[in-house]
């Protein structure tokens, strides 16, 4: 995965990303940080080929997307996981029927979908709203729903846009270790957010944009005197520990999406 | 990949407003066609018949000229009556015109006048027989006139004249009910082109996110395609569902008011298979639009 | 409080997808909706031309009897014109029946027989000339049956049974254009409620944001109502600019086919200005239906 | 404002509220808490007069909200503000148009929105996409648009449903002090939040949803050691100090909405 030179603008507005060079390899994990409005979004926009940028390379899976046709793209699409700032979920669907949709995509038979979905549903923690439809749901549930679906499927890229703006402390750290487990078993994984709880936890680099569109890459965040400041928190570690860290086992079993 | 008529309870791409209003639209459309259509196939149908009923002849009568020798009156009477011949052989769309013998003549009026043997002396008026070419439109109240400024005492039959105008005038309403049929489909075709375009705004985002999930164009078009060729033969079986007792109506109210004087308002077997296949076209229409406008409207997208 | 045809451009309520296809849409059923219309007042002014036309009367042709004696043979023939007048006066719709004197029989003659001093020998065919009562719609064909069977050698004038069928279709055409206009004037009706419907769905959270906003019911459904009503009237008047030329095109082809014979097919100043309403009318129907169905909508919510 | 053995069903469901019972003085300031999914947002559009509860009495500026007509409604949803957990900006609609609704709606006067409007949007950061529109904003600053819409008319009663879940700490501290002005100068607060940094910082006390639809009220909960903890990091109180308590002039000029 390899940014180089890329610039983006939206018409003819000013460019809101300028210059934007890195490289992320397999299996790493970055947060990507940044005020409200520096082009986050954006940035993950090009990630996951909703966009191509104005200008410069970007490369995935080793192949390079700017050159490619739009027909080679879903191939790729595929082995790439989205959680979107705004959900995106099918209002009528159920959150089961959401969750399915990559891999009926895909082609994967109906019994492993009625196996694996509503068990990742259960470890988020809809258990009992298997069937409902996300108007039903609430904020974050919804959040949780569209985190699902974008892994269900093991993707080989992971990238997640704010992904628990809307839920607390105790289940985004939940989230993020359904996230390094995935990373740990090989998936690459990119997430932006502004909860900086969270970026100073998990001590992954980060990617942060400044003013702009400019991107700098930074060491872990520090998390200072962890135990001592937040330890009667329901968001401890030591709290986490227990159930964070076991990840549904369908999602390790799964060969490939 | 997935069956028309039995869509999964699951199907990506949602039956919310598009769904509860596109088959009335299609029905209301394919209603009209039907009845255009048939409209136009009826009028064709008695035009046939009418046609079948003007034998293709017309009778020019010349009134005998009179005068105090009757020799040369009967003279007279035959220079117009080659007159009269000259000009109608002259027209192009006069196969024949041949005069009718006296004997035939005197047959003719017997009915009217008796059999007395006062009729072989009259000035007995002559008749031309004309026969009109195949397929030629002829005016023929503009013959008549052009008849009678060349020949004095000529006139033409007046009940033929009547009957040319009037499939005339039934062969202009059979091309404006071919132009209306043109019109309703046309106006169909739209409809539902804009209601999918209409659906395809309206679901947009799930477009969208199919696309970014990865799926491809074809299967997203066709997700989409499915549900309109649903919805359009949902619709367009409604249409006809309620234009056939219409025209049945219709059909028994004319049958009613012509008095068997006209060909009676009927539909061929044909004719109905032809307006049941109505639904059929519409449902085909939405499909290929749907098609087109899926796949354009991906395109525009990366 | 806004102006229907100058709608600020913040308004609240969207112009996305609904704005763009709802005016197409009307714009197709008020283009059909004109043409019907028209077809029906064109066909019935044609029919008044046509009833002008056709005297109330007909007339009735009786063969002179035949015989040695001509004497006798006029005496059976006056009493079959006796006995057609006794059938004829029978019937309800005959307002009076009364041969023609021979002395005019003659002279009706002459212009065919010349002035010979023969004609008044001959045994003349009598004519009856029967009044039909007025708005009566006598079946002529069956009335000549009815004749052929009482009275030996009458026989009803031919041209006349055909165009008092020629009405009688025309009549049936006239009724069924007026059907025809209720059914796309329905039709319109129907596709104007189904878009407003289908636009307040399209809506939905715009209606909703506003009412939680605290905007009241009336100030929402004007909002909406005044959206509709543009975009209507839009299609209406865009219907109506394409539907005059092809309603001239029409007419400047009938006119040429009919050959003069006929009628013109014309419209008067009154028909013009009734077709030009349709747009006004659809786009009242919209201002209607928007409000109460944004009303019902609200209700629905706290 | 005073909730009374309030319960909430969504159709057959269960009860997702059970005998709420509270009551907010005016001029308070209050968080609402509680794990995600557990009714916070249900509450909250019970507040803002979206839904009729099920059962009990809700009272909202000294009158019987359950028993009133529909058509008394709209005054009294006029001294409310609210922020929706998802925005419910109007996509066609410029920001500044967006803003300006509540003012269009009330009658307010063109030439007094062409002078606030653009001031509060500045306040908030978003001084250049006064004109942009919704969807060509980013996730933060569609939430900053969301909250100048509910505070511009300054309501009596301000409900906010997670209104910093997609801004950083920084701004969320902002937008903190934001409603503390406004609470100040007499507006009942209650915000529905999952951030517990800001919980913290700002000691309102908390209406706290417990499993099962019940409600607490807690006392604010403390922020221990502030100082030390986070002195270093963008969001401390110092920093804020310096931008955050000034309100937009406009904003404390107005009379009533
Ligand atoms: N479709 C678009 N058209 C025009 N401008 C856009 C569009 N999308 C985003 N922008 C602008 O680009 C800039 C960056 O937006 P982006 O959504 O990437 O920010 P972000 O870092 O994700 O912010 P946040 O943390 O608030 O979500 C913003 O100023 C935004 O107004
Ligand atoms: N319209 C609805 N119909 C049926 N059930 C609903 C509806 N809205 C919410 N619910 C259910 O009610 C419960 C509470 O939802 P609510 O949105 O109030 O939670 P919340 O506290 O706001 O959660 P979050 O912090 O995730 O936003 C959830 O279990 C949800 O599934
Ligand atoms: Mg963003
Ligand atoms: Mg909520």
């Amino acid at each position: 995965m390899r940014f180089e030179n890329v610039g983006l603008r939206y018409g003819n507005g000013p460019e809101v990303l300028q210059d934007v060079t890195f490289a992320l390899g397999p299996g790493s994990f970055h947060f990507l940080t940044g005020a409200s409005g520096t082009g986050k979004t954006s940035l993950l926009s090009l990630l996951y080929l909703a966009r191509r940028p104005s200008r410069g390379l970007i490369g995935i899976f080793g192949r390079d997307i700017t050159a490619m046709k739009r027909d080679d793209l879903p191939p790729i699409r595929r082995r790439l996981g989205v959680v979107f700032q705004d959900f995106r979920l099918l209002d009528h669907l159920s959150a089961l029927d959401n969750v399915a949709l990559p891999l009926r995509v895909a082609g994967v038979s109906e019994s492993d979908i009625q196996k694996h979905v509503p068990e990742l549903l259960t470890w988020v923690g809809l258990a009992d709203h298997i069937n409902a439809k996300p108007p039903t749901l609430s904020g974050g549930q919804k959040q949780r729903v569209a985190i699902a679906r974008a892994v269900i499927n093991r993707p080989d890229v992971l990238v997640a846009d704010e992904p628990t703006g809307n839920v607390d402390d105790r289940i985004a750290f939940r989230l993020l270790h359904l996230f390094a487990e995935l990373n740990r078993l090989g998936t690459t994984v990119v997430i932006a957010t502004h909860n900086e709880t969270l970026v100073r936890r998990f001590r992954f680099p980060r990617l942060n944009l400044a003013g702009g569109g400019r991107l700098e890459v930074l060491p872990p965040l520090a998390d200072v005197e962890e135990g001592a400041a937040e330890g009667g928190s329901p968001a401890a570690p030591g709290a986490m520990a227990g159930v964070g860290p076991v990840p549904p086992a369908s999602l390790a079993a799964r060969s490939d999406g | 990949m997935i069956p028309f008529f039995a869509p999964r309870a699951n199907l990506p791409i949602s039956a919310d407003s598009t769904g509860r209003y596109l088959p009335w639209l299609v029905a209301m459309m394919v209603f009209l066609a039907v009845l255009a259509l048939a409209g136009a196939l009826a009028v064709g149908g008695v035009l046939d018949e009418w046609r079948r009923d003007v034998a293709g002849t017309v009778t020019v009568q010349i009134v005998p000229a009179t005068g105090v020798d009757p020799a040369s009156a009967r003279a007279e009477t035959d220079r117009r009556v080659a007159q009269a011949l000259a000009v109608l052989r002259d027209r192009p769309f006069v196969a024949s015109a041949e005069p009718l013998e006296e004997p035939r003549l005197v047959a003719l009026l017997e009915p009217w006048l008796g059999a007395s043997d006062l009729v072989r002396d009259l000035p007995l008026p002559r008749l031309i027989d004309v026969r009109i070419a195949a397929d030629a439109r002829p005016d023929l109240k503009a013959l008549g006139e052009t008849l009678r400024e060349a020949v004095p005492g000529v006139s033409l039959d007046d009940h033929q004249v009547w009957l040319a105008g009037i499939i005339d005038l039934a062969e202009g309403l059979s091309l404006l009910g071919v132009l209306v049929v043109g019109l309703v489909a046309a106006a169909t075709a739209a409809t539902v082109v804009h209601a999918t375009r209409l659906g395809l705004e309206v679901h947009r985002e799930q477009i969208e996110v199919l696309h970014l999930i990865g799926a491809h164009d074809r299967y997203i078009a066709q997700q989409f395609a499915a549900r309109m060729v649903g919805w359009t033969l949902e619709g367009g079986l409604i249409g006809l569902l309620v234009a056939m007792p219409t025209l049945m109506l219709v059909s028994w109210l004319a049958a009613d008011m012509e008095q068997g004087l006209l060909p009676p308002f009927s539909l061929s077997f044909w004719d109905w298979m032809a307006l049941a296949l109505v639904p059929a076209g519409a449902a085909l229409l939405a499909l290929v639009t749907a098609r087109m406008t899926v796949r354009r409207a991906l395109r525009r997208m990366v």
